[in-house]
């Protein structure tokens, strides 16, 4: 399942690119975040609650920087995670582009919901997914705004 | 922290604690050590944890022990009365009507409580009652004839216990 | 010859157990002080593990230890030798073990397992086999010439190949080249899981002194000891094994199980007993369940009927490990000629690594898959050839005592009656004779029929023992190891013993428990082999017990051993019936009235051992791999809604030559049951997986398995006994062969009414009807016309 | 029920058994997202199990007595509590005379030991695709009555099913009671399952039609075919309006198999969906209209 979008932030490109790069910033803007821990190689794990309707649950998550390019200003991470019984796994690709006083986000997601889950609620997952990342780059403009 | 429930299963009056979060079957099997209320799916899928609960059928893995408190509770072991074995489980013997054996308290109970309820169940009744349950030994023709077997017994009125 | 237990409908000797919720399975047994393990499994398909973080799951109070996998880089097995105990380097399908928690309360497990972080680094995974035999495939086994592989098998190195098995006979090129119609056909199945009501579930405890004590629910003591004194290196008889009652193996149970596994965890947690139970749900995606296949086939026949060439390649999906596979793929390939002399044949079985769940042994053990192909061939091949399906296979069929199977064994003289098998079977379900009218004009009747033949699948070494003792009271306990799970082997083995000592059947027992400690070694119990080789071995035990029995008596009454005899539980001489002295006299010495004593308590002991199996040629599959074969056959008469893709099971018979019926109520029983597994497996069941390999219907609702309310309408069970002479009373195995035909039976069934050809399993209502609409979209569409204008009051139709 | 999570045990709660509808009221507005309602549980302790829901409380109604009535009034039609389970509805006279749509996909729920414990509430609550007890009540246009300590509301059930496993229901409300209207004279109705070889159905369907000859109304419901049960709209609308019932049935049924958004999922896909939405579909207005 692949799906993009992008924000425009109204601040500069250095610090937009500063926040989404520093794990402890960015994670702040991921909905539902209940624990999360950083490691090596800005690996995160994070316990994630997902509320999808009436449903709550937590997923186990973990997110690794596969490249990153800071002059470029260019990112790829990948996704992976777990809960109750099933999967996900995707890969976000980031690029930011220094526009007039402010700074284009433009990111690509490709997320796979894996499982028994996956598969009796494959469009409402999706519409989660799809929703969750809608909401962490908006709030990447939001707390640089 | 647990909270103290009294019940009465198979006649006699038991007391345990229990956490709110615990389940029926986990209360009867581990507490009270009624062994012969089984899981296969532990959700409600396979049947072979039901119990009667005040003179009802149920599946006590979808129910929490807390809800149960001064309930009765029938399971397989109290269906013998003074020692001796009711129709429905002279039946099952006599027909081979049981396998591995792991399902069969379940069918045994389902059965004597249908038979309970309508002592001349026709086939397509007792595939519709006792379809809420697993065999995968698949010994379901031999306990269909232990059903009507044992069926002249409750028509004599074989009082349960 | 009349007998008193032999042959007779006794009840299964622990149905009062069973009625009562009395007997004890191991998912009912605690230990003082005994911990609980839960899995940490894989959520990727194929990938390096980099690191495991436990830190957060050893915070959860309660929480004794969490082991992983290179704490304990054990690799185990039986045959293929592939396993490894919790994933060491790398994870290679969803649901691989990588860490087991243990704590004081499954609750606490629980919390904890969800608090393990592993971090993996995903590799490229493959999922179909015929993926994985390309050359640019990811292995999945890298190391595959190091581990401990059985002689009979042949893995290949550097590919996914866990074993090659060819059988060769004649000249198949020519042969196609002489024959005068060639069939070629593709067939499939899927994964199916035992969903044996109890799931797996160990209590280990490694005691200080390095004795480990396991408790399991499996189906044999002796091969859980053999696997966990090889891989861990502790001496046989510190390791002691025991089954109490078994919810249901099914094949399931046989081999390599979490035994080890839980015993390093007891170790791990300072010598602690720990009970792994494993949820449905792992049942599903963490044990090893029946592998799918693919097979290509190619069948020559000549004009006349006459079957002359087969070339069938099997490529097996094992999944992620092998273990017991690669010898059902052994078996699928040296049982691909089924019941027919096939002049020429070359057979080609590969058990290949996939990224998927591992696979194991099921109820027929190759045989139900090799079937599936070869009888559909044959009805393929009867309409081609304008021969009634029941014509061509009698043509076809071998004949005892003259002919040479595939594996170039000659059938034995007393090997069984096929075709007598076959005529009972037309008998029965009336072949030839037109189907009633269908209850519906958009459904349609038809019949269809497959014959098979099965023996044991087991290496050629596969002993057995028995040990029979006598109490005070001459009561007999009969220590053996043969697994009880439900097939009623033991009522049958009791039944010999009471029948040969004229005893009450009260009199002997049989433990509830088998124990390596306690029971005489029996290699296994699975392939329907428990009645016939513990039965010789039991027989044995019998016979050295007569005569210590007689040399006694002898003494005692003055007379020839060989004139005496023992009838109702009484040494007599024979003619002179008042001149005798009861058992209980003898078995534990005689005593003369001055006190003098002679003989000693008696005990018995006898042996199975085959001695005229062996290998099989690793190139040619030449050999005698087994020790006895059972002919059967099963027909149906089904009615297809061509409407919705159901189909009914209205009669279902099989008839089996069982050499003699040692307990026709528990036969019965088997065979109906055998058919209901067999419809099960037939028309609903299958494992599904998503495209990263995950298993998508972990559970009993979206894997559907038969209830009540779905079994064929009306069940025949016929027997034949043409006696094996070497078996006990001359009696075969049965337990998985009535399963074997129903599947091949109901797609013959179509493909004889209408043609259609179902080379897929299951044929489930969505898989029927896409396929008829397929190949014959006229039949749909005439059905869904005649349902439009059906001018009856339409009730209850779907 | 469940999907394919590995656990025995539930998440840790507090468990409260009020007496009296007031005091679940309490219960729920004091505590609010962290609580969740029980009646049978089934669908509850399933959730919990497959840790889908955590709740910190929760709030047993099984026992509050004006929960456990079913009512029915002339006119007014039947008021079922939410805490009356399938089992009871099964047994009822009225619902076996009048409402056999309802009746017949009560008998067809689940299997008979848990219908001892599930409520026809509950079963609406859940909100699952393809459950069974929706389906009928939208063809009677039934109305779900939902409270709160403040308010009552009623909602016909086809909008109290947003989605899948989303309700209009705030986290301080209690779904208390279902109304089906009075089926005028001249009603009748059918409920249909398709389930061969699986526990879940692969389509089910509801027909309801006031007027024999001349249909007043015409309710065509479907479950387990898409993400929420659906009418069929225009396929109703080709009952209404034709002039002779017995050529539009197939037509209808084409329609219905056309209009409808159906899902593929691991219990079946959409072509076959459709295809037994059109046979359903047939059979369940030839059986309303007795064509014969």
């Amino acid at each position: 399942m692949k799906f993009e979008g992008k924000v425009v932030i109204s601040s500069e490109i250095n610090k937009v690119w500063d926040f989404i790069s520093d794990p402890e910033k960015i994670i702040q803007c991921i909905p539902g975040i209940q624990e999360y821990s950083v490691g090596e190689g800005k690996r995160v794990t994070a316990k994630i609650k997902v509320s999808i309707g009436f449903i709550k649950g937590v997923f186990h998550a973990s997110s690794k920087v596969l490249e990153e390019d800071s002059t470029k200003y260019t990112a790829k991470l990948s996704l992976t995670g777990s809960g109750a019984g099933s999967g996900f796994n995707g890969i976000v690709d980031i690029k930011l582009n220094r526009m007039d006083g402010s700074t284009e986000l433009i990111w690509a997601a490709d997320v796979n919901v894996s499982g028994p889950l996956g598969s009796l609620a494959k469009p409402i997952l999706e519409g989660y997914v799809r929703k969750l990342v809608e909401q962490l780059f908006d709030c990447v403009r939001q707390k640089l705004a | 922290m647990g909270r103290l429930i009294t019940l009465t299963v198979n006649g006699i009056r038991r007391s345990v604690e229990v956490k709110d979060n615990e389940l029926l079957l986990d209360v009867l099997r581990d507490k009270l050590k009624v062994k012969s209320v089984k899981a296969a799916c532990w959700r409600g899928e396979c049947g072979l944890c039901t119990v009667i609960l005040n003179g009802k059928l149920v599946k006590s893995c979808l129910v929490l022990a807390v809800e149960v408190d001064g309930s009765e509770i029938l399971t397989v072991e109290g269906l013998a009365k003074d020692g001796e074995l009711a129709p429905i489980q002279k039946a099952f013997i006599q027909h081979g009507a049981l396998q591995c054996g792991f399902c069969t308290p379940a069918f045994v109970l389902a059965s004597h409580k249908l038979l309970e309820e309508n002592p001349t169940p026709s086939e397509d009744e007792i595939k519709e009652r006792l379809s809420g349950l697993i065999c995968r030994c698949g010994t379901y023709y031999e306990i269909i004839e232990a059903i009507k077997d044992a069926s002249k017994y409750y028509q004599l009125g074989r009082k349960p216990r | 010859m009349s007998f008193k237990y032999i042959g007779k409908p006794i009840p299964p000797h622990d149905a009062f157990q069973k009625v009562t919720g009395t007997a004890t399975y191991t998912i009912d047994l605690e230990l003082p002080g005994m911990l609980y393990a839960k899995l940490v499994t894989s959520t990727v398909p194929h990938a390096r593990i980099k690191k495991i973080d436990v830190s957060r799951a050893l915070e959860v109070p309660g929480v004794v230890k969490v082991v992983t996998g290179r704490d304990y880089p054990y690799r185990v097995g039986m045959y293929a030798g592939d396993r490894d105990l919790l994933a060491v380097d790398k994870v290679t399908w969803v649901g691989h073990p990588v860490a087991a928690v243990i704590a004081e309360t499954l609750e606490a497990a629980e919390k904890a397992m969800d608090l393990v972080d592993v971090e993996y680094e995903e590799l490229p995974a493959v999922f179909d086999p015929l993926e994985a035999l390309k050359p640019d495939a990811p292995l999945i086994h890298e190391k595959m010439e190091e581990y401990r592989h059985s002689p009979a098998f042949k893995p290949v190195p550097g590919t996914n190949i866990a074993n090659k098995f060819t059988l060769i006979k004649g000249d198949i090129k020519k042969g196609f080249e002489e024959s005068d119609e060639i069939i070629e056909e593709e067939f499939h199945i899927s994964h199916v899981s035992h969903c044996y009501m109890e799931v797996q579930n160990v209590i280990a405890h490694y005691h200080l002194d390095g004795t480990v004590e396991i408790w399991t629910s499996w189906q044999n003591v002796a091969p859980v000891r053999q696997i966990m004194a090889l891989s861990l290196g502790i001496t046989h008889n510190k390791i002691i094994v025991r089954i109490p009652f078994v919810g249901g193996g099914f094949g399931g149970k046989a081999g390599l199980g979490w035994e080890a596994l839980v015993a390093i965890l007891s170790k791990a947690a300072g010598h602690r007993p720990v009970k792994l139970v494993l949820s449905r749900k792992e049942q599903f995606s963490s044990a090893a369940v029946r592998e799918g296949f693919h097979a290509f086939a190619k069948a020559g026949f000549k004009k006349d009927g006459r079957f002359n060439a087969y070339n069938v390649k099997f490529i097996l999906d094992a999944g992620a490990y092998a273990d017991y596979t690669v010898n059902v793929g052994r078996a699928v390939g040296y049982s691909a000629d089924g019941c027919y002399e096939i002049p020429n044949i070359y057979v080609e079985s590969l058990t290949v690594y996939t990224n998927k769940i591992p696979t194991t042994a099921l109820r027929g053990f190759g045989y139900p898959e090799s079937h599936w192909v070869l009888e559909q061939i044959m009805d393929r091949a009867a309409k081609k050839l304008g021969i009634d399906p029941a014509e061509i296979r009698l043509m076809n069929l071998l004949k005892p005592g003259h002919s040479y199977m595939g594996t170039g064994e000659r059938l034995r003289e007393d090997a069984g009656d096929p075709k007598k098998v076959l005529t009972t079977l037309v008998d029965e379900i009336g072949w030839g004779k037109p189907s009633e009218k269908p209850s519906h004009p958009w459904k349609i009747r038809a019949k269809g029929l497959a014959l098979f033949v099965k023996g044991p699948a087991q290496p050629p070494n596969a002993a057995s023992s028995a040990i029979l003792k006598f109490n005070e009271d001459a009561s007999i306990d009969l220590l053996i190891a043969t697994g009880n799970f439900g097939q009623g082997t033991i009522t049958a083995l009791m039944q010999i013993v009471a029948e040969e000592f004229g005893l009450p059947l009260e009199k002997i027992r049989v433990d509830y428990v088998r124990d390596t400690h306690k029971s005489a070694y029996t290699w296994q119990t699975v392939g329907s082999r428990g009645l016939f080789t513990d039965g010789i071995a039991v027989l044995g035990a019998i016979r050295d017990a007569k005569k210590q029995i007689f040399r006694v008596a002898s003494e005692v009454l003055r007379c020839p051993e060989d004139q005496l005899e023992l009838v109702d539980g009484e040494v007599r001489v024979k003619g002179k019936p008042w001149e005798k002295i009861p058992l209980q006299d003898i078995v534990m010495g005689y005593t003369y009235p001055n006190g003098n004593s002679v003989g000693g308590p008696i005990i018995g002991r006898g042996v199975f051992m085959s001695t005229h199996t062996t290998y099989l040629d690793p190139d040619t599959g030449q050999g005698n791999p087994t020790i006895f074969h059972t002919f059967g056959g099963t027909a149906v008469e089904i009615e297809v809604n061509l409407l919705t893709g159901e189909i009914n099971i209205l009669k279902a018979v099989e008839v089996l030559d069982l050499g003699k019926v040692i307990n026709p109520l528990l036969v019965k029983q088997q065979i109906h049951s055998g058919l209901i597994m067999g419809t099960s497996i037939s028309l609903y069941e299958q494992i599904k997986f998503d495209e990263r390999g995950w298993v998508i219907n972990p559970n009993f609702t979206s894997y559907y398995l038969a209830r009540i309310k779905d079994i064929p309408r009306e069940v025949v069970g016929r027997f034949i006994e043409t006696p094996q002479l070497d078996g006990p009373y001359g009696a075969r195995g049965i337990g998985e062969h009535t399963m074997i035909g129903v599947a091949p039976a109901i797609a013959n069934a179509i493909f004889n009414s209408i043609g259609v050809k179902m080379n897929k399993l299951p044929m489930n209502p969505e898989n029927v009807w896409r396929t008829i609409k397929e190949q014959r979209p006229d039949l749909v569409e005439e059905a869904m016309k005649k349902f439009s204008e059906h001018r009856e009051t339409v009730e209850m139709i779907i | 029920m469940s999907f394919g999570a590995p656990y025995f045990t539930l998440p840790e709660f507090t468990y409260h058994k009020p007496k009296t509808l007031k005091e679940a009221l309490e219960l729920l507005d004091t505590y609010r997202d962290e609580a969740k309602v029980m009646a049978g549980g089934v669908g509850l302790v399933a959730f919990m199990k497959e840790r889908l829901m955590s709740p910190s409380h929760v709030i047993d109604i099984k026992e509050i007595p004006e929960l456990k009535r079913v009512e029915y009034r002339e006119g007014a039609g039947l008021k079922i509590g939410a805490a009356v389970t399938l089992s009871e509805l099964e047994n009822n006279e009225i619902i076996k005379k009048k409402y056999t749509a309802l009746y017949q996909a009560i008998k067809k729920a689940a299997d008979p030991i848990i219908r001892n414990r599930a409520t026809l509430v509950g079963n609406i609550c859940e909100a699952l695709p393809w459950v069974d007890g929706p389906i009928p009540l939208i063809a009677y246009n039934a109305k779900v009555e939902v409270m709160s300590l403040n308010d009552v509301r009623l909602i016909p059930v086809s909008d109290f099913i947003k989605g899948p496993v989303e309700i209009d229901l705030a986290p301080n409300e209690i779904a208390t009671f279902i109304h089906v209207p009075d089926p005028p004279p001249e009603s009748k109705s059918t409920f249909l399952k398709f389930n061969t070889g699986s526990e879940f159905a692969l389509a089910t369907m509801a027909a309801h039609v006031v007027g024999s000859v001349k249909p007043k109304e015409v309710y065509l419901v479907y479950g387990a075919v898409s993400t929420k049960p659906v009418r069929a709209s225009e396929a109703e609308r080709i009952i209404l309006t034709s002039e002779n019932i017995k050529e539009a049935i197939v037509e209808a049924a084409t329609k219905a198999s056309q209009e409808i958004d159906v899902v593929s999922d691991v219990l079946a896909s959409e072509d076959y969906r459709r295809h037994l939405i059109k046979v359903l579909t047939i059979n369940a207005l030839k059986s309303i209209f007795e064509v014969s």
